[in-house]
């Protein structure tokens, strides 16, 4: 069996079956389409981080991007919601192209610029200028378009795509090639790789992926400001998320999400009271010592870890 | 092939500039297919600039490169790898965290080579790499990553191969393995341009060397003859002074 | 695993509450969101503190009176962290609703972290009780499932403001008026109904200055100078609180004499702004009166001076600070309380109808609760107020408008 | 209304100087993306509180005392964290996850011990032990505004700026006047070859590290006055704007940074001036031109480009 269908068989199948499943069993729903989208986002930013080392720190700006996509199409143009979520997509791809410059940026820099691009698009849809189109800080409200449940499903959907393209990624000579590149640019180049048309592609699909999770995260809200959907802690979440578990590898962020959102999710539940301490002291312990993510206990050992 | 055919890389008056200094100030020297040529000259002479440029890693600020009678000064790398340029490099970058195979693999799928490269596992054992072929690059000892390097350049299939000191740091055995396996190549077509500081070495494998010094050329002919030039002597020493 | 961890926190919840509906619970859950840190954090605790001192006073005295059963049952009060964090908040309203199953639902303060209750309420079919989320967007006709506690909505709260400078300016010389706001929500709607009043007022005066900056606004000289520029008669600055001790820090300390100057939360968070911008930067500050200073005629719960002495003995380390946001979550508490004890059941619909019969009825130390048919508060209206030194080196509240509240005259031009 | 601009935009510039200078030193000696850097600022300003508020001394001795305090703290910190952030694989960008859960530990302990409330202290506390000297050069009365160009600013932020300078300089001399200095500038340019060298890299660092804070924590004493008021929430926006200041200056260049709040400084007021609405938008803007056009900053040689 080629081990692209191995993958799709046996770890994106089980997954979402069991988010699939999940709803009619727990009755937390917001928290399973929750995980659902920080399993969307932590797989969009295991695209550009793990295959090409590129740290989006400001990754909201897709999602938000994407959110108000989906807004603006539903209130101006009074779109279906499946519609305004592949607009969202579009949205998010159209940001990332605008953005696509900073990729001459490495390592910091690329970082920084991009929380700061990020921020200006917060800062921009938010300005009262705008607020005939989207609303400006004054929050959307998009009842026509609520319905959680199929929300819910169109996240699967989203994430089934997004599974579907790290699997490609991980199996593929393209995907090995976008590793080239994150390991040595010049070398790459020099195996035959355009670099930059590399770099772009995993831009914008990590984009695309962003950006659809706002659309269904929209959808499934409905009402909403921009300080919701351009919150920085998706960036964060979706990072330490990724790379709690691994970056470059499929099963890596699927761990780090479905551990540490759960322990999150429990510390929450449980003692409120000093969830941000311990959430810090957790992420702070992750870094110091397992700066490879949870997969590097198993490849250290010298598993195959997909 | 004989050395005499025409030339498949020509370099003419190129220039090469960072800020004030002329790294390159007007270079001009050709290699014919199945030609080996060495590139020598003291540190800071231009010879690494030159395949740099060569190789797009530079675009030049003057003058003009030639491949096959096209102009392709100033292209993007892998392009001229598609061309039929490759190089390795002085200090190897092979893909780390990459096992030693799909670092050949990349090459091998992207390079483009106009004709049928060869066979990874023939690739593997000619350079004794079968042993570590499932190993991530950042096992490999030195050698075997310079090895590596070179194995990534013949994937795509050059037709022009530039070599940037790949002796330094090789035990005599494995300079003679080296030396037979860059002859090899030769024979088969391949021009290869040598950047060496080790004179036997460059003795041993090139048809003939240019002698740069302050970005130009200095003298064009066979290392014997060049020995023999007080112009090139002078340089050697003075550079050595100077070092 | 989340399953394992749900299914246990299920039986668990099961265990605690019998399932059966007719008899009574062992104990009433009112399940609400506090964010103990990020950008809310100060808003949300004096809410949420003040919800807890209630909750607290009740459980002594054996619980709340409950209609439905007719008897007192205690009170549960299930509250989670969401850390001023939107995603973190919608999951854990829907842990209320879902897994702990509470029976009342209260939203966090303000309206970011109200926004993600309000869909969530409304499909789980839960009445939620906002307290201060003053979002125009959540109040809907054809949403039934949310109505505002304890703040006027933002569209009519600066009314008396408006009325004031349309009506008494004139007479006073008021012409020229400077607008600035900060470019959220809260402030923004408070600044497009301020524009609105004055345009619909007719009245000889003009907004001359009329600029929004953005929340994070935390230095205004250069705005300052370009609000004098214009030589305004009256400034209105709508801002946060931490915007509002930014503003009037930097006015007093470049001197700049505005003859009629307008800040909201001098008046509803006066001792925070007093400890940050002191006695002097306050004088002469118009501002909205905040219920502690009108004393209002109580007919349900404690006055303001009884809830204020025992927010101090609750809170002596004045970690927590006293102010209108307090008087908001006591506020929520006590619409809360009076609803158990109208409702005929603990059906959503019925604390809905329950809470709506209240409107003009309910009156207490924050005013007379007044909701309109989409749930909005227009109740509650603060009047508007001047800060005159109390010769005590203190400050005391004269309010100026409306008339018919009025405990004195404005000083204009503030010297 | 230009000319108040330009001046209050130098004034208030220089300050910004100062708050961007400490994460610069630490990320050009050390490669670190300290995002913890505001919540050094902030604990900064509480300790100008305490000193200010509970000994009634002018706050300006909150800033020796807040420098000793901080850069011991910060060598600390240094042992505990980053010779093992430095052995991982990719420590530049894992400083960023690092620091951010250092960040989060920071935000709730200070919660937990002061509340969540804003807190200032009265602007005519600062260099009250001044008073009658600043009355004596510039005239006015003692508590009023100081007059410059014919207009009036704050005392406060007179006195801020001109610390700032005095820092700044004092950091000059230390780089380029005292044997430790030219260790850091030569860690700075070259870590890899100061290792071979012989040079004791992790006590260079940690000392770097230490005054990093050390200047933090001194811009922590004047935010109280700069920003109005501060709550333990506060050290996440000024993260952000130290990032587009140092970013402006040249990442890795500490005095760039001195240039880079000026030019923030200035371009924000003119802009608050004019566009008030949108000013939050220009600094990442301008950050994000800045990297693209000039990717090494305004007064930077180092390459940054992928």
């Amino acid at each position: 069996m080629p081990s692209a269908l191995r993958h799709l068989l046996f770890i994106v199948a089980p997954l979402l079956a069991v988010f699939a499943i999940l709803p009619s069993v727990y009755e937390n729903h917001l928290m399973l389409f929750n995980f659902v989208v920080f399993l969307i986002l932590a797989q969009g930013v295991n695209v550009i981080y793990g295959f090409t080392g590129y740290l989006p720190f400001g990754y909201v700006g897709f999602f938000g991007g994407g959110a108000y996509g989906f807004a603006v199409m539903v209130m101006h143009l009074h779109a279906s919601a499946p519609v305004a979520v592949v607009v969202a997509g579009l949205a998010g791809v159209a940001l990332g192209l605008l953005l696509s410059p900073l990729l001459r940026l490495s390592g910091a820099y690329f970082a920084i610029a991009n929380l700061a691009a990020a921020l200006a698009v917060l800062h921009f849809v938010a300005n009262p200028a705008l607020e005939t189109i989207t609303r400006g800080p004054y929050g959307v409200s998009l009842t026509a378009t609520f319905n959680p449940n199929a929300a819910y499903a169109a996240a699967l959907v989203v994430l089934a795509l997004t599974m579907g393209a790290v699997v490609f990624l991980k199996n593929s000579r393209f995907g090995l090639a976008l590793q080239s590149v994150r390991e040595d640019p010049v070398s790459a180049a020099m195996a035959g790789v355009s670099v930059v048309r590399m770099r772009v592609i995993a831009w914008l699909a990590s984009a695309l992926i962003a950006g659809l999770a706002g659309g269904v995260y929209a959808w499934y809200v409905s009402v909403f400001f921009p300080d919701n959907v351009f919150s920085g802690t998706f960036s964060i979440f979706a990072i330490v998320f990724a790379l709690f578990g691994g970056v470059a590898t499929i099963v890596g962020p699927i761990v780090g999400v479905l551990l540490l959102y759960g322990v999150y999710n429990l510390i929450g539940f449980t003692t409120p009271q000093y969830f941000q301490l311990i959430y810090g002291l957790l992420i702070m312990g992750l870094v110091l010592f397992l700066p490879a993510g949870l997969v590097s206990l198993a490849t250290r050992r010298g598993w195959h870890v997909p | 092939m004989s050395p005499k055919s025409a030339p498949i890389l020509e370099a003419s008056g190129v220039v090469k500039r960072f800020g004030g200094f002329h790294a390159l100030d007007g270079l001009n020297f050709h290699v014919a297919p199945g030609e080996i040529l060495g590139l020598v000259g003291p540190n800071g002479s231009g010879k690494t600039t030159a395949i740099n440029v060569i190789s797009g890693l530079y675009a030049p600020d003057g003058g003009r490169v030639s491949f096959r009678g096209q102009s392709v000064g100033g292209m993007a790398s892998h392009r001229l790898v598609h061309l039929g340029i490759n190089r390795t490099f002085q200090v190897p970058k092979p893909f780390l965290s990459l096992t030693v195979r799909q670092n050949i693999e990349v090459a091998l799928a992207y390079g483009r080579a106009a004709s049928a490269p060869p066979a990874m596992a023939s690739l593997l054992d000619a350079f004794h790499l079968s042993e570590v072929a499932d190993r991530p690059a950042r096992d490999l000892n030195n050698v075997q990553q310079k090895t590596l390097d070179l194995v990534r350049a013949l994937s795509t299939g050059p037709q022009l191969l530039l070599l940037d000191e790949l002796a330094a740091g090789l035990n005599p055995t494995e300079l003679d393995w080296i030396a037979g396996r860059i002859k090899a190549l030769a024979q088969a077509g391949m021009a290869i341009v040598v950047v060496e500081h080790l004179m036997g070495f460059i003795e041993q494998i090139t048809d003939r060397v240019i002698v740069m010094n302050a970005g130009k050329e200095i003298f064009e002919g066979t290392l014997a003859v060049a020995v023999t030039v007080p112009q090139v002597v002078e340089v050697f020493l003075g550079g050595e002074h100077a070092a | 695993m989340i399953r394992k961890i749900a299914m246990a926190l299920v039986a668990g919840l099961m265990l605690a509450t019998p399932a059966l509906a007719a008899d009574p619970p062992a104990e009433i859950k009112i399940g609400t969101l506090y964010a103990s840190s990020g950008r809310f954090a100060s808003i949300s605790m004096p809410v949420h503190s003040a919800l807890k001192i209630w909750v607290d006073q009740k459980n002594a005295e054996g619980g709340v009176y409950v209609k439905a059963f007719d008897k007192k049952i205690p009170i549960k009060l299930v509250a989670y962290d969401d850390q001023s964090n939107t995603a973190t908040a919608s999951t854990l309203y829907n842990q209320l609703i879902t897994q702990d199953k509470v029976d009342l639902l209260v939203a966090d303060s303000g309206s970011v972290l109200t926004a993600p209750a309000v869909a969530i309420a409304r499909d789980h079919k839960m009445f939620l009780f906002d307290q201060t989320g003053t979002g125009a967007s959540f109040f809907s006709k054809d949403n039934p499932y949310i109505a505002l506690m304890a703040d006027p909505v933002s569209t009519i709260w600066p009314k008396p403001v408006a009325d004031f400078l349309t009506q008494d300016g004139p007479k006073l010389g008021i012409k020229k008026i400077a607008l600035l706001y900060s470019t959220n929500e809260f402030t923004g709607t408070q600044a497009n109904a301020v524009r609105k009043f004055i345009k619909e007022a007719n009245a000889p005066v003009e907004i001359v200055y009329d600029q929004g900056v953005p929340t994070e606004t935390s230095n205004y000289t250069v705005i300052i100078n370009n609000i004098r520029a214009k030589q305004p008669d009256a400034v209105i600055h709508l801002g946060y609180a931490p915007n509002d001790i930014a503003f009037l820090r930097n006015v007093n300390e470049v001197g700049a004499k505005f003859k009629w100057l307008f800040c909201i939360y001098p008046g509803l968070e006066t001792e925070l702004l007093e400890k940050n911008v002191g006695v002097k930067g306050m004088q002469h500050v118009f501002t909205y009166v905040p219920p502690s200073e009108l004393n209002y005629p109580v007919n349900f719960g404690m006055k303001m001076p009884e809830f204020r002495a025992l927010w101090n003995k609750t809170f002596p380390d004045g970690k927590v600070e006293f102010g209108f946001n307090a008087v908001a979550g006591y506020t929520t508490a006590l619409v809360i309380e009076k609803t158990l004890s109208v409702a005929t059941s603990l059906d959503q619909m019925e604390l809905r109808r329950a809470v709506f019969s209240l409107s003009g009825q309910l009156k207490t130390l924050d005013g007379t609760f007044a909701l309109d048919e989409t749930g909005g508060q227009i109740g509650e209206l603060t009047p508007l107020g001047q800060l005159e030194p109390d010769g005590k080196g203190g400050l005391k509240f004269v309010a100026v408008y409306p008339h018919d509240v009025a405990t004195g005259k404005p000083v204009y031009p503030r010297p | 209304m230009l000319v108040y601009a330009l001046v209050a935009g130098l004034l208030f510039g220089l300050y910004f100087s100062l708050v961007g200078i400490g994460l610069n030193l630490v990320f050009g000696v050390m490669r670190i993306v300290n995002l913890a850097h505001g919540d050094f600022l902030m604990l900064g300003a509480f300790i100008a509180v305490g000193v200010s508020a509970l000994a009634g001394f002018d706050p300006l001795f909150a800033v020796p005392l807040a420098f000793v305090v901080f850069v011991l703290v910060g060598l600390v910190l240094y042992y505990l964290l980053v010779p093992r952030l430095q052995g991982s694989v990719d420590p530049e960008m894992l400083s960023i996850i690092l620091f951010f859960g250092l960040s989060q530990v920071i935000e709730a302990l200070t919660t937990i011990a002061f509340g969540t409330s804003e807190r200032s202290i009265d602007s005519g506390e600062l260099g009250k032990i001044l008073a009658g000297l600043r009355v004596h050069v510039f005239g006015g009365d003692a508590d009023g505004p100081v007059e410059l160009l014919g207009q009036s600013f704050p005392t406060s932020w007179v006195i801020s700026a001109a610390v700032s300078v005095v820092a700044i300089l004092l950091v000059y001399v230390y780089l380029y006047r005292t044997r430790l200095g030219t260790l850091t500038r030569a860690v700075m340019s070259r870590r890899e070859e100061a290792f071979a060298t012989g040079i004791n890299v992790d006590r260079v660092s940690a000392v770097a590290f230490g005054i990093g804070l050390g200047l933090a924590a001194i811009a922590g004493v004047f935010a109280p006055f700069m920003f109005g008021s501060v709550t333990p929430a506060f050290g996440e926006d000024a993260t952000v704007t130290s990032f587009a200041i140092v970013v402006l200056g040249s990442l890795g260049n500490p005095l760039g940074t001195a240039l880079g709040g000026v030019v923030y400084g200035i371009s924000y007021m003119v802009v608050q001036t004019y566009l008030s609405s949108w000013a939050d938008l220009l600094p990442y803007v301008l950050l994000i031109l800045i990297l693209l056009l000039r990717p090494s900053g305004l007064l930077g040689r180092r390459v940054r480009v992928a």
